[in-house]
């Protein structure tokens, strides 16, 4: 888990390094402000608010997840194809230094979304989510230059709401059923 | 005037937080929901008839005036709903005091961040407050401590994350295919601004765009096959609060959607439609399977509100004045019966004590008001004629048949009927025959029957005259999908 | 009075007498529900009468729906049908405040409810107003009858409901078609969309709306509601539902099919319509012969005589897809008259069979008989309905049952081969239909009324007072009235008949006989007067020969002493016939050996149940497939979140590679 | 209706009522001549009706008012029958009801004597009702049909038009159609009137009897009227068959001469066919019971091949 959480940190710096580039390429300087925020807010914040969960949670190890290592690489590689060939007759019009931007922050997004689904504990789902974000945010960067700075600010401040509340909702599951284990959860059906 | 719409419910909240005794935040939450009500209905009357109120954020037009009525209304009725719904259970030991003010604040936060959603103009506030919708409901999910719950508000709050975490992406597609028609200019997320210039928007890039959107929110309007987190959501939820998620908060979900709709309509003309009304009719199939099937009468409900999700998408997806209209009605017609039927279940699961179908039986004898309620509002989501549903559905019908959509028709009547003797026969089933022992008889309390009893007269009314002044307001809705009735 | 008085009364009194019903608490009170919507029929009858003296006449309410103003319009025809059965209606109204079977809140405000649906139904001229009508008559039959026994299971209700909704989606999706494709919304102002929408299109709508107003009938795949319906709720829910509910449905199909959409040339269709209702009436008489309870056998009647009304209906459009007017406009007239005479007998059978329920407390023939001594009066009624459903010479129904049998008769101006085979047929079916009903019209009023007792109850029945019998002189007298002298009837329903058939001015009536293209003619009142100087005449030889000494002694019994048990029972009476036909019934015959009393005596039980094929073969696994297939749905909520996140997951790739 | 006409239809009814029981004893005379036995005389019945009239009612203590009415339908069912009936002279009758009324009245007069059976509350009367409908449930389809064949070739179903049509026509009028229904006629004769192949009229074994098993009950005068009723019955079916497939020498017009040729011409006919009935009751035994529906389902395809014949000859 711990290894998880430095590889999102790391993300989130490669990403605050890229909006800074984009900053300095196209000279809009409230970009610097949203690359600034994306360092603090998801470079560090996050990331320790996590491991001080982890450790409050006691959770080490990630039981082996519900798909093997070799089959979730070649499904992330699948999926990195099939983000190319989406977003091939996108990118055809839009200039050069964005091009393949958009295609690996799909791929970015679609990889995340696969990583909740073969990971058992909520905490990896948590993470996962938050790499869905991370492409996002690669994916507005890169075709946008920047939104309207409110909403830039709105969308942190909410994925930062989602993770404190996914954190207290993890307590509460470590709390009932004494795992943090998703697949136990399955009560409800039919 | 609309910031006043959006301080009442918050000033409520906070004054729930701080009340002392019960009683208070009773009477302050109703009294909360009544001024959001009476501040609303002039600003909606104003943007039906006249123009949309366009100032800084806030933009307010005929869909979004519709949506506003529909939260208002819902949220009063849940609001005058949950006091005896609450006190019930404060007498049986469920609920603590802290419980109750918790309850109170995030219920008119969370109508405050639906009211947001319907209210603001960029589609980037909107997705802002679609997703503190989903946080705030996440904690009124699990608002009773037992496991289930538990389970059932994580598995709300991550689908619906990486739903709208999906629809944001759509968003941004979006946003990007406005580039070449609007420029750099700062406000280009704003609806009002694409709207003018939606023709021109980069086709390709809307079409992935729009996949997004109906994906992401249709995953939080509850259109299959993304609707698995809806019923295990209503049935831990209190039922006060499934009232408000199935007849208010998928509605929201919806709205989003159509207002892309709009814009795809005239970037890339029918795309949008054909992928609505698949949608739509595969929610009505997948819905009428588990109604055939399902044991628990809040999942039943809850299936229920995927089915009439599935039938409004596939309404605005047919196209045309006719079905338009239908899907129009339809949101109005479903969020009043689909309330009726929720309060209904809340007094029966309350009385009962059990939200297994097979063990309530002789409701017409313990609770004559509620079982005779009940049928009514039985007949009615089945969609029988002399109630509201039936018109939404008949118009949709004559829409599909009037586009020469033949098939589709056909398959959406077979499934109705289907759908109406699945109904009939767990409602029936529950109010007919003799009570266990054990089951004291009488109401829970007068109170709760007045909401349901208003409830009821309503989508009679609706069922068989259609009042001018909702002719009308219907038909400047309209007018947004390029449709004249 | 201003010609909206009528109107606008006949549908507010129901809508008082439903107020009053759940505003008056005590049961005294109750009783001017009934008498309001007994006073909203009366003014049906008169308003149809003037609608039959000055014509047409249509009122537009201001009330706006969502389809335009509602609109309802009464043309002869209609006000033919109403005026009876706004007559039933009043003495249905009187039964259920004499028949003292308890008179609630809720059966008085459904009742109201229920006439003013029929009401509505029968007079709407917009089709959203037919629409919620009908479904509305529906909905509030069902409850009428389904409350009524609480501790029934809900099955046989709720099928009725699912079925009927069934049938009225497949009108409601026809009705729907016609407005939108003619742009009407109006059923009067829809002429002769055949030719908009083309004849494969007309025919797939007048099919549907055959089915859906079948459903109602009880044509013979929908039919299996009817008759566990009629024998679980009261028979005054019945009475109106045979009765007026089967009305508004021929009414609305007559005037949707020949009017609104047309049948030229339509020949598979006629014969389908034909073929049809020829097998439900064929399937409604032979089991009406097996039942054990009188509403059940009851039940089967109406679905024969609608199987017969349809079939003479099927005649007509044949008739006139040929183009042959004047042969289409007879089979028309006599289609209708017979199923005004319907109305007529129906109501005072079931009304008769009720209260039969309610004097003897038995409702099983097995445990009925001998109660004509008991109660003559309620016997001398019942025997009249029996011989007019019977159709027997002084009573109506013999006259509109030959008018039906004359009406297939007349094949000899269509040349086409098929249709020359197919009348003959129709009327073989037909006098099979007919002959084996009488069988058991015999059957039910025989062994109830006549023979010896077969149970406590049926010894002692309860005396019925005078008050009880009002309801149903009435419909008696009407019976033999329009069996006597139903000229002026006759000869306003083909005039009423004829635009729609596209014939000009039938001439049914030539002096005093019912006379159609001078083929052999029937005299009803000659008839009736030559029975009577026949009674004369034995009357005057019997009296010629000397007084009557009349002696009372037990019947001739061979020797063994006879008591209740060894005279025929219902079962014993239909055994012939059931075996003549036992490839119908295919009864299950289950005889097993029961414990010995003693060495010398074997006891042997004999059981013999006749299966319901429809349930058995066709709705069952019908059912069963459709849960079955919905089982296997229902495993995709497994509950795990990593499925369902799959399914967003490969909806979104799917999607975006599809739509590329 | 002229004043002639009146006298005429008296007369026809007067001439049926007078001899029908003659009939009756002609075939009991006819059957024991062929049996070598002697017999009783043709004149029995009238012996018996006289008989009957003068005797007291003894009735069952089950019997309801209805009992003591049915004896008077019954017999003025028949009545009817004889008036709308043209035996002798295709006369004015013709308005009153044609051939399709006729059945039905015929219908009337066994629904009620059937009622009589079930009065008693006897398996015997029980057991007589039950078979009765059986075989009737069965040959009014073919009758019906064989009057569908019959009016289809004249045109119209009103008896007195069918009787001039085909006296009109004369034996050129012969055709296998005709024959075909008159077969089936014949046939439904014998099982209307619960004549040998169907029902044994002479015996009273419990289990055989139909027709005798309905008036078990009856004594006295309404048993002399529901046996009247039966033979006016019997007789009413022959003139039927006879006037509407042979009526050759029927009156037409008015004249005396005419009538006086019709009335001779008719007893001849109804001779002859009660001496074919007495025929083929010596000649067939009463079959079983549950074979009857064979019997009858020819019958019934007969009339079913008359009505195909005329349309594709």
């Amino acid at each position: 888990m711990g290894q998880l959480v430095r590889s999102f940190a790391f993300q989130s710096l490669m990403l605050a390094a890229i909006a800074a580039v984009l900053a300095h390429y196209t000279g809009s300087e409230h970009i610097y402000v949203v690359a600034g925020l994306t360092l603090v807010v998801k470079g560090l914040v996050i990331p320790r608010f996590l491991i001080y969960s982890m450790d409050r949670l006691k959770v080490r190890r990630e039981i082996e997840p519900l798909v093997g290592i070799p089959a979730s690489l070649l499904i992330s590689g699948g999926l990195v194809i099939v983000a190319y060939y989406i977003t091939e007759p996108l990118i055809s019009s839009a200039e050069t230094v964005t091009r393949n931007c958009l295609a690996v922050s799909l791929a970015v997004v679609l990889i995340g979304l696969f990583m909740m689904i073969s990971r058992r504990k909520a905490m990896t789902q948590m993470v996962g989510l938050l790499m869905m974000e991370n492409g996002l945010f690669l994916g507005i960067i890169s075709t946008t230059y920047g939104m309207p700075l409110i909403v830039e600010i709105g969308i942190f401040f909410d994925v930062l709401m989602a993770v404190l509340i996914m954190g207290i909702f993890a307590y509460r599951i470590n709390q009932t059923f004494e795992t943090l284990d998703t697949t136990f959860m399955r009560r409800l059906r039919g | 005037m609309i910031e006043a719409l959006l301080l009442v419910p918050l000033f409520t909240a906070l004054l729930c937080g701080l009340a002392r005794s019960e009683r208070t935040i009773y009477v302050l939450s109703a009294a909360g929901s009544t001024v959001t009500a009476l501040v609303a209905f002039p600003c909606c009357y104003q943007a039906l008839s006249g123009p949309p109120l366009h100032r800084g954020p806030w933009y307010l037009d005929p869909l979004s005036a519709l949506f506003v009525l529909v939260i208002v209304v819902i949220t009063l009725l849940v609001s005058v709903y949950s006091v005896q719904y609450l006190q019930h259970d404060r007498r049986e030991g469920e609920v603590n005091v802290k419980d109750l003010r918790y309850y109170h604040v995030l219920l008119h936060l969370f109508a405050l961040c639906m009211l947001l959603v319907v209210v603001v103009d960029s589609l980037g506030l909107m997705w802002i407050a679609v997703e503190g919708t989903t946080l705030i409901s996440a904690f009124l999910v699990g608002f009773y401590k037992k496991g289930e719950a538990i389970e059932a508000s994580w598995k709300y709050l991550i689908i619906c994350s990486v739903g709208i975490t999906l629809a944001l992406l759509g968003i941004v597609l979006l946003y990007a295919s406005s580039m070449a028609a609007l420029g750099e200019g700062a406000d280009t997320l704003d609806w009002s601004a694409l709207r003018a210039v939606a023709d021109q928007l980069d086709p390709a890039l809307v079409k992935v765009a729009f996949i997004f959107i109906v994906v992401g929110l249709g995953t939080k309007a509850g259109l299959a096959p993304m609707h698995t987190w809806l019923p295990d959501a209503h049935s831990q939820s209190p039922t006060p609060i499934s009232a408000l998620l199935s007849a208010v908060l998928l509605n929201c979900a919806m709205y989003g959607v159509l207002r892309v709709h709009i814009l795809a309509q005239a970037a890339v003309p029918g795309f949008s439609s054909s992928l609505l009304t698949f949608f739509g009719l595969l929610s009505v199939a997948i819905a009428t399977a588990f109604l055939l099937t399902s044991r628990d009468l809040k999942r039943f409900l809850a299936f229920s509100s995927v089915e009439h999700m599935g039938i409004i998408a596939l309404g605005f997806g047919i196209g045309g004045p006719l079905a338009v209209l239908g899907a129009l009605f339809h949101v109005v017609a479903h969020s009043l019966t689909k309330t009726l039927m929720f309060f209904g279940a809340g007094n029966v699961i309350q009385r009962y004590r059990t939200r297994e179908m097979r063990e309530i039986k002789g409701v017409g004898r313990t609770m004559p008001a509620t079982a005779s309620l009940l049928v009514l509002g039985g007949a009615a989501i089945a969609g029988s004629p002399p109630f509201a549903i039936f018109i939404g559905e008949l118009l949709i019908t004559a829409g599909a048949l009037a586009s020469g959509e033949y098939l589709v028709a056909g398959l959406f009547i077979a499934l109705m009927a289907i759908i109406f003797a699945a109904m009939t026969y767990r409602v029936l089933g529950m109010v007919s025959g003799r009570p266990q022992e054990g089951v004291p008889a009488g109401e829970l309390g007068a109170l709760r029957l007045i909401p349901m009893l208003v409830l009821a007269a309503a989508i009679l009314m609706l069922g068989v005259l259609l009042p001018s002044a909702l002719g009308d307001a219907l038909g400047s809705v309209a007018e947004l999908f390029e449709v004249i009735i | 009075m201003s010609p909206a008085a009528l109107p606008s009364l006949m549908l507010s009194l129901p809508l008082l007498g439903a107020v009053l019903a759940v505003l008056l608490r005590s049961e005294r009170s109750r009783v001017y529900s009934y008498l309001c919507s007994a006073a909203s029929a009366v003014a049906a009858a008169i308003w149809s009468v003037q609608v039959l003296l000055e014509g047409t006449a249509s009122l537009v309410s201001d009330a706006p729906s969502v389809w335009g103003e509602y609109a309802i319009r009464l043309d002869p025809l209609g006000a033919l049908v109403l005026l009876i059965t706004a007559l039933t209606f009043a003495c249905v109204a009187m039964y259920a405040l004499f028949s003292r079977e308890g008179v609630t809140a809720r059966s008085a405000l459904l009742f109201n409810c229920f006439v003013l649906s029929i009401l509505l139904a029968m007079v709407a001229d917009h089709v959203l107003l037919l629409m919620i009508a009908w479904e509305a008559m529906s909905l509030t039959s069902f409850l009428g009858a389904w409350g009524a026994r609480e501790d029934e299971d809900t099955i046989a209700g709720w099928r009725y409901l699912a079925i009927t909704h069934f049938g009225a989606a497949l009108v409601i999706a026809a009705l729907a078609y016609l407005a939108v494709s003619s742009g009407e919304v109006r059923l009067s102002e829809m002429r002769g969309l055949s030719a908009l929408i083309g004849p494969g299109a007309s025919a797939a709508v007048v099919i549907m709306l055959f089915l859906g107003f079948g459903s109602k009938l009880g044509l013979l795949p929908f039919h299996i509601w009817m008759p566990d319906l009629y024998s679980r709720s009261s028979s005054t829910v019945t009475a109106l539902l045979s009765t007026a509910a089967s009305n508004v449905a021929v009414l609305v199909f007559v005037r949707v099919t020949f009017s609104c959409v047309g049948v030229e040339g339509q020949y598979a269709l006629s014969l389908t319509v034909m073929g049809l209702a020829a097998l439900t009436a064929l399937w409604a008489s032979w089991q009406a012969l097996v039942q054990r309870d009188g509403a059940r056998v009851l039940a089967f009647s109406s679905m024969e005589n609608m199987g017969l009304i349809l079939l003479t209906m099927g005649a007509a459009m044949l008739f006139r897809a040929y183009g042959a007017a004047e042969p289409a406009a007879f089979a028309l007239m006599a289609a209708l008259f017979h199923l005004i005479n319907h109305t007529v007998f129906k109501a005072l059978l079931l009304m008769g069979a009720g209260t039969v329920r309610r004097a003897a407390g038995e409702w099983d023939l097995e445990r009925l008989g001998g109660l004509a001594r008991g109660l003559p009066g309620l016997s001398a009624v019942f025997l009249i309905g029996t011989l007019s459903v019977a159709a027997l010479p002084p009573f109506n129904g013999f006259v509109s049952e030959w008018a039906m049998f004359k009406a297939l008769m007349h094949a000899e101006p269509i040349a086409d081969p098929l249709v020359r085979i197919a009348l003959p047929l129709a009327i073989a079916v037909m006098a099979l239909c007919t002959a084996i009903a009488a069988t058991a019209y015999l059957r039910l009023y025989g062994l109830t009324f006549l023979g010896r007792p077969r149970s406590a109850g049926a010894e002692r029945p309860r005396p019925l007072e005078r008050s009880e019998l009002f309801p149903l002189l009435p419909l008696a007298l009407l019976c033999i009235l329009l069996g006597v002298a139903s000229f002026p009837l006759l000869e306003e329903l083909a005039a009423a008949v004829s635009p729609l058939v596209g014939a000009s001015g039938l001439k049914v009536v030539e002096g005093s006989s019912i006379n159609f293209l001078h083929q052999g003619g029937l005299d009803p009142l000659g008839l009736s007067a030559l029975l009577g100087f026949g009674m004369l005449v034995a009357f005057l030889i019997v009296r010629a020969t000397g007084r009557r000494k009349v002696e009372r002694v037990d019947t001739w019994d061979c020797g063994t002493p006879l008591d209740r048990r060894t005279q025929y029972t219902p079962t014993g009476f239909a055994q012939p016939l059931l075996r003549v036909f036992q490839k119908v019934y295919r009864p299950q015959i289950e005889v097993r050996e029961e414990p010995r009393p003693s060495e010398y005596i074997r006891a042997v039980r004999f059981e013999q149940r006749i299966p319901e094929p429809f349930v058995d073969h066709l709705y069952k696994p019908l059912t069963a497939g459709a849960i079955a297939l919905a089982m296997r749905v229902k495993r995709m909520q497994s509950g795990s979140i990593q499925a369902y996140l799959t399914y967003i997951m490969v909806t979104l790739v799917v999607l975006l590679v599809a739509l590329r | 209706m002229q004043l002639t006409d009146v006298l005429i239809v008296i007369a026809e009814v007067s001439f049926v009522l007078m001899v029908s029981p003659l009939l009756t004893g002609i075939i009991g005379k006819a059957k024991a001549w062929m049996q070598c036995r002697q017999g009783p005389s043709v004149l029995q019945p009238y012996r018996d009706l006289w008989k009957l009239m003068r005797k007291a009612t003894v009735a069952s203590r089950e019997a309801s008012w209805l009992f003591f009415v049915i004896p008077y339908v019954c017999l003025g069912a028949m009545i009817c029958l004889a008036v709308m009936v043209p035996v002798f002279n295709v006369g004015p009758s013709g308005g009153v009801g044609d051939m399709v009324a006729t059945i039905y009245v015929l219908g009337l007069f066994r629904f009620m004597m059937v009622l009589g059976g079930l009065e008693g509350g006897s398996p015997f009367g029980g057991m007589g009702s039950s078979r009765e409908m059986m075989i009737s449930a069965i040959v009014e389809p073919t009758l019906l049909l064989s009057i569908f064949s019959v009016a289809a070739i004249s045109g119209t179903t009103d008896l007195s038009s069918i009787s001039r049509f085909f006296a009109a026509l004369g034996p050129k009028g012969l055709s296998p159609t005709l024959f075909l229904a008159s077969a089936a006629i014949f046939i439904s004769l014998l099982a209307e009137n619960s004549r040998v192949p169907f029902d044994n009229p002479a015996t009273h074994l419990e289990l055989t009897m139909v027709h005798e098993g309905m008036l078990l009950e009856y004594s006295g005068k309404e048993l002399a009227m529901m046996e009247m009723a039966s033979y006016v019955r019997l007789t009413m079916f022959m003139v039927i068959l006879s006037n509407v497939f042979f009526p050759w020498g029927i009156a037409l017009g008015t004249g005396a001469g005419e009538l006086l040729v019709g009335v001779a011409s008719i007893s001849l006919k109804l001779l002859l066919l009660s001496v074919s009935v007495a025929v083929v009751e010596s000649v067939m035994a009463k079959m079983r019971l549950f074979r009857l529906p064979n019997l009858l389902t020819v019958s019934f395809t007969l009339s079913l091949l008359a009505v195909m014949s005329y349309y594709i000859l």
